[in-house]
């Protein structure tokens, strides 16, 4: 009865209705070569959804396409729920990042929350157990009210539903620049271990199997989620206030361990989350891959709500779904399973043969579409690119900074938010539930051990956006570089990456160009690094009244380590241990730390990276880590070399450490050049490491609690308390929480 | 020796109950399903931490009414040791199995660190293998941890010293009196918000909560060989 | 049919961290006319009739279940609506 | 002076988890009679008087932080009191 109240097929064209649900005209045109007749208002908002950017990656498809995705390691490569890696002993892991910005910029708690949620499901949806989470984000300057009011609840929103699901949340970043002011980020990964038998797809083959849904019932949450994913935040989308769902992590405990009981039957044929467009896109896509077709019984889904449409119900994205497809005969087994934890399991429908997908509702067929039409035909646009201009100028610029007071530079550095310490956010998440994490938050990657062998995983994230706003090509290097820095300095070989691509609207020329040099230069270091991409996301639109963010794609790295003796932090271990670094200092400052807290903006040349060295270096340090010589690892990142070794005297208890440098420096001190590395050596190990790995030895690690670099002359140019640094370190982000606007 | 790790929905720490007695105390354990009858076949019950229901409501508000509560409440009269640990506690302390109740953290955020505790109380089954005063390092993960009970029972709980862990460097939660674990007057059920069974490898930052766990053996060991 | 209003607030005596928060926050926003914040829950139960009296069963319930009476103090609205 | 009580529940239309693991606690103890549960917040404010106008003040208060109009509704009640 409702349904009448919906437009008329001839309505939603003549008065171009469709336009709101995001089809432009060339593509409602497309619809209707497709069906051959008029779509109805169903119809035309499961086409709106599933062609969206969210779900169908229209415009950034042909970028993806340039990722490297072998590997001798590579079990299942980007297209399913989570990419999946071979580890060895039968053992697999799987993992992937997926972002939630715009929810989370509405409803900070639950934006988060459900972002959570839902990388968690697409990880447990092949079959792997969820033993790991980070998550990157990005905000505004800590100033506003705004700013530290998103902060703050994403945080929460984060923590509240990964410790409630028991589920780590081991490590991440969080970066603040005035860039993200009114669009935050907020990227989840979801790292999950798996036995390659028990390996899932999300398929529905086997025509005349059941359809069967499980979990929460369906509400009327989050309509048009997916097209407002992919359009930009406008004073406009507060009032629409439609995509924001609450989410219920008891529900998803409940549903994660019965699914990954369910996935040990032989009765199960195929299992996706409802995710995005949920029962539109999971039943569209499990037909699509599986080259067959569904029909479903609208009135037999679980309603939360009285008189849902199907409209509604298709495109509804209430949250802890997930879509089953079942061996005929044997629903009662999967009914029993799934009341065992107290959810229900329901049949709504069948697979067919004949490549559609068909809706029931009360008695009548309110939407009969070809899957592939949903799916893997959906349109693909190749946008234009354009250099921009900011570009060209800022390869013109050389930049010099001016230091007068290294102790006070470093002092301001360390308290710089994206650099000081994390710890108001982490101490906030149970990263220790499960009892694997080896190494937790605060050194450069976390590492989580395998119970029942020696082995453990290390994992990342990271993206510099400011080095992929000045030069997308070269950014995108560094970026996938520095994760790979991290997981090898924590003792683990880099197997694979993840990514989530955060940029602006596609429309935009420049835009469009900075996705195509960023994904540029990761392919070039994921080849350059062996870590090919076996899963990811693409948040596009990112942008508030025009102004786009910076190019932010987030590489999560997982990489392995191979005996539990080879795990390494940062911290410097012993008084009398030999400091190295590996790599000279250029004067390279565009981009840096340095340049922001002097300049109060970024611009000029992002640092310069050469794949070759990085590879080599890497490969080096990790050979030295496996025999046992290296006693602390660390990269030099953000604000050089100083604040790299103030974060390994921070981190070690009661130490300190005496260098020596020399030359420019200013440029020694807090050049962010890249593939540079501290390392720390027992004297005994000397003279084997120094043959194993150019690396330069630059003084010591002391007792007496201070960091006392000196210039050649042996004056003392830094010479401050560990404890002065770390207080200034740890208490910059609460101090700057609770100071007024 | 045979441990029960209860399992309520949503418990999340029972993994890490159950390896800490399997693989680091090396005693027999097994999952206990929150249906259950009976827990005579076990010599002592476990309940982990985690978010049962959710947390919704209150923390322990709705699991205190699971079926196997009827069987832990026997269990507790029986004499048999129960170790409730952060969610545990919290359902111990909603059956009134222990008195007080716990409200949010005075930073109203959910804190996971380690901290240091003292041993208050030494002369328990829980606490034997402690020194006196002993301080050791576990680590707390837990929104709700601020414990709270009136006068009176504050009074009994210092006079029958079932004060049996206070936070020693710094309160995390505001907790009355820093208490961090408290026991109930017949000295066989402990509730606490810290978690020993994540200290029990030194990989993982401490061991220091492994001599809760053989102290509960130690204590059953001689019962059982004068009772038998 | 009844609509029931469950209102459980903590006990006067006892530290109430949610509201002094919101307290500092509405300060911090300005608001210093604000003296004290409390904060408790509210919960709105539908109930069918049967033979119970209702008044006896909410409170049942609520000693039960909806607020531990170790620190936190109740009072409910009963509205009886005619469902046609 | 005014006391003020805010309800603050969430959109009618917005999943509850906590109401429904009430309802289904409740359940579970054979209060099958209860059909639905809806849980939010009651907060109780006091409030000195001044020259600004006390529903104006309150209503801001709400949409500005005790409510998130996104998910959440909240009604209000104002009581002045006079204090001797
Ligand atoms: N949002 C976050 N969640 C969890 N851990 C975080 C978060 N942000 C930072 N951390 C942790 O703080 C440490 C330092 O982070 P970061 O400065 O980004 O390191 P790096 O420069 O080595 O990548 C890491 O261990 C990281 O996991
Ligand atoms: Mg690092």
């Amino acid at each position: 009865m409702s349904l009448l109240l919906e437009p008329s097929p001839t309505t939603i064209k003549e008065e171009k209705l469709y336009r709101e649900m995001g089809l432009t005209d060339e593509e409602f045109a497309m619809v209707e070569r497709i069906l051959g007749r008029l779509p109805n208002y169903t119809e035309t908002g499961i086409f709106s959804v599933m062609w969206s950017e969210h779900c169908s990656y229209k415009n950034s498809k042909p970028v993806l396409k340039k990722f490297p995705t072998d590997g001798k390691q590579v079990l299942q490569g980007p297209g399913e729920g989570a990419g999946i890696v071979d580890i060895g002993d039968g053992l697999a892991v799987a993992f992937k990042i997926e972002s939630h910005n715009h929810p989370s910029a509405i409803e900070p708690y639950q934006g988060a929350a459900t972002g959570v949620g839902g990388i968690i499901r697409d990880v447990f949806s092949m079959g792997a157990r969820p033993i790991a989470l980070l998550n990157s984000l990005r905000f505004g300057e800590l100033t506003s009210p705004r700013v530290k009011y998103l902060f703050e609840h994403v945080v929460a929103g984060i923590a509240g539903y990964g410790n409630c699901v028991g589920i780590p949340t081991v490590g991440g970043e969080v970066q603040f620049d005035a860039a993200y002011e009114g669009n935050p980020l907020v990227n989840a990964m979801c790292v999950g271990l798996i036995r390659h038998e028990d390996i899932q797809r999300g398929v529905a083959s086997g025509v005349g199997n059941t359809v069967m849904y499980v979990g929460a019932k369906t509400g009327r949450d989050g309509i048009h989620g997916a097209t407002f994913a992919s359009e930009e935040l406008t004073e406009a989308s507060e009032a629409k206030r439609p995509a924001v769902q609450v989410g219920d992590p008891f529900m998803e405990k409940l549903l994660l361990e019965a699914c990954l009981e369910v996935v040990q039957s032989d009765a199960l044929v195929g299992i996706q989350d409802m995710g995005a467009a949920g029962l539109t896109s999971s039943s569209a896509e499990m037909a699509s891959k599986a080259g067959v077709g569904i029909e479903m019984n609208l009135d037999l889904v679980p309603q939360r709500e009285a008189g849902m449409t199907p409209y509604e119900m298709m495109l509804s994205e209430s949250q802890e779904r997930m879509l089953l497809v079942v061996k005929k005969g044997r629903e009662q087994e999967i009914i029993d399973l799934f009341a065992k934890y107290g959810l229900e399991a329901k049949a709504i429908g069948q697979v067919t043969d004949d490549k559609m997908l068909r809706l029931y509702f009360h008695g009548e067929v309110v939407a009969e579409i070809p899957v592939d039409a949903l799916a893997k035909d959906a349109p693909v646009y190749h946008k234009p690119s354009a250099e921009p201009a900011y570009y060209r100028e800022f390869q013109q610029i050389d930049y010099v900074p001016h230091v007068e007071n290294y102790e006070e530079t470093l002092l301001a550095l360390l308290a710089q938010p994206t650099i000081a310490s994390k710890e108001w956010v982490y101490d906030q998440y149970d990263y220790m539930v499960r009892t694997n994490t080896v190494v937790a938050p605060g050194s450069d990657a976390a590492v989580v051990r395998i119970r029942g062998t020696k082995k453990a995983l290390a994992m990342t994230t990271d993206c510099n956006s400011r080095y992929v706003y000045l030069d997308p090509e070269t950014g995108g290097k560094i970026t996938v570089a520095e994760a790979a820095r991290n997981v090898v300095c924590s003792g683990a070989k880099p197997l694979a990456i993840t990514d989530c691509l955060n940029f602006g609207s596609p429309e935009k020329p420049e835009i469009f160009w900075q996705l195509e040099k960023a994904v540029d230069g990761m392919s070039a270091a994921c080849r350059a690094l062996s870590a090919p991409v076996i899963s990811g996301n693409v948040s596009l639109y990112n942008e508030t009244n025009g102004e786009a963010i910076y190019p932010t794609p987030i590489v999560g790295m997982v990489g392995l380590v191979e005996d539990l003796d080879h795990i390494t932090t940062q911290a410097f271990k012993q008084a009398g241990d030999i400091i190295y670094v590996i790599g000279e200092a250029k004067p390279e400052f565009g981009g840096s730390e340095l340049q922001k807290w002097l300049e109060g903006r970024i611009f000029g040349k992002a640092p310069s990276i050469d794949l070759e060295v990085e590879a080599e270096r890497q490969e080096a340090l990790l050979a030295a880590i496996q025999a046992g010589l290296v006693a602390s690892a660390h990269d030099v990142a953000e604000g050089g070399l100083s604040v790299a070794l103030a974060e390994c005297v921070i981190a070690a208890a009661g130490l300190g450490a005496k260098v020596t440098v020399s030359g420019d420096i200013v440029a020694e001190l807090f050049s962010e050049t890249q593939s540079r590395f501290i390392v720390s050596i027992k004297k005994e190990h000397q003279a084997v490491f120094e043959q194993l790995i150019e690396a330069k030895p630059i003084g010591e690690v002391t007792a007496d609690g201070t960091l006392r670099i000196e210039n050649e002359h042996g004056e003392a140019i830094v010479n401050l308390s560990v404890e002065q640094m770390r207080s200034v370190w740890k208490g910059a982000i609460p101090c700057l929480l609770k100071s007024k606007a | 020796m045979k441990f029960a790790v209860i399992v309520f929905p949503g418990s999340n720490c029972d993994v890490d109950m159950y390896h800490a007695i399997k693989d680091e105390l090396g005693e027999e354990v097994e999952y206990v399903w929150h249906t259950a009858d009976t827990l005579d076949e076990f010599d002592a019950i476990l309940l982990p931490g985690g978010f049962s229901y959710g947390d919704y409501l209150r923390s322990g508000a709705i699991a205190r009414f699971s079926n196997v509560m009827k069987a832990i409440q026997k269990a507790a009269e029986e004499g048999k040791p129960i170790l409730g640990v952060c969610n545990g506690f919290q359902i111990l302390l909603e059956a009134a199995l222990l008195p007080g109740a716990m409200r949010r953290n005075n930073s109203l955020k959910f804190i996971c660190r380690p901290v240091t505790l003292r041993v208050e109380n030494n002369e328990t089954m829980f606490t034997s293998l402690y020194e006196p005063g002993e301080v050791i390092t576990i680590p707390i993960a837990h929104g709700e941890g601020n414990y709270y009970c009136d006068e009176e029972t504050l009074t009994k709980l210092i006079e029958n010293r079932q004060i049996i862990f206070r936070y020693h460097d710094e309160n995390p939660n505001g907790s009355l009196e820093n208490i961090a674990g408290i026991m109930n007057e017949n000295g066989n059920v402990l509730g606490m918000m810290p978690h020993p069974e994540r200290a029990v490898d030194a990989l993982l930052g401490s061991a220091d909560g492994l001599k809760l766990f053989q102290s509960i053996v130690k204590y059953w060991r001689v019962k059982h060989v004068v009772t038998s | 049919m009844y609509k029931v209003k469950v209102y459980v607030t903590l006990r006067e005596n006892v530290l109430d961290p949610q509201g002094t928060a919101v307290k500092g926050a509405l300060h911090s926003l300005s608001y210093h006319e604000v003296q004290d914040v409390r904060i408790g829950k509210f919960m709105e139960l539908v109930i069918e009739k049967n033979d119970r009296d209702v008044e006896e069963l909410v409170r049942e319930m609520c000693e039960k279940l909806l607020a531990n009476t170790v620190i936190e103090d109740y009072r409910y609205d009963i509205e009886e609506v005619v469902v046609q």
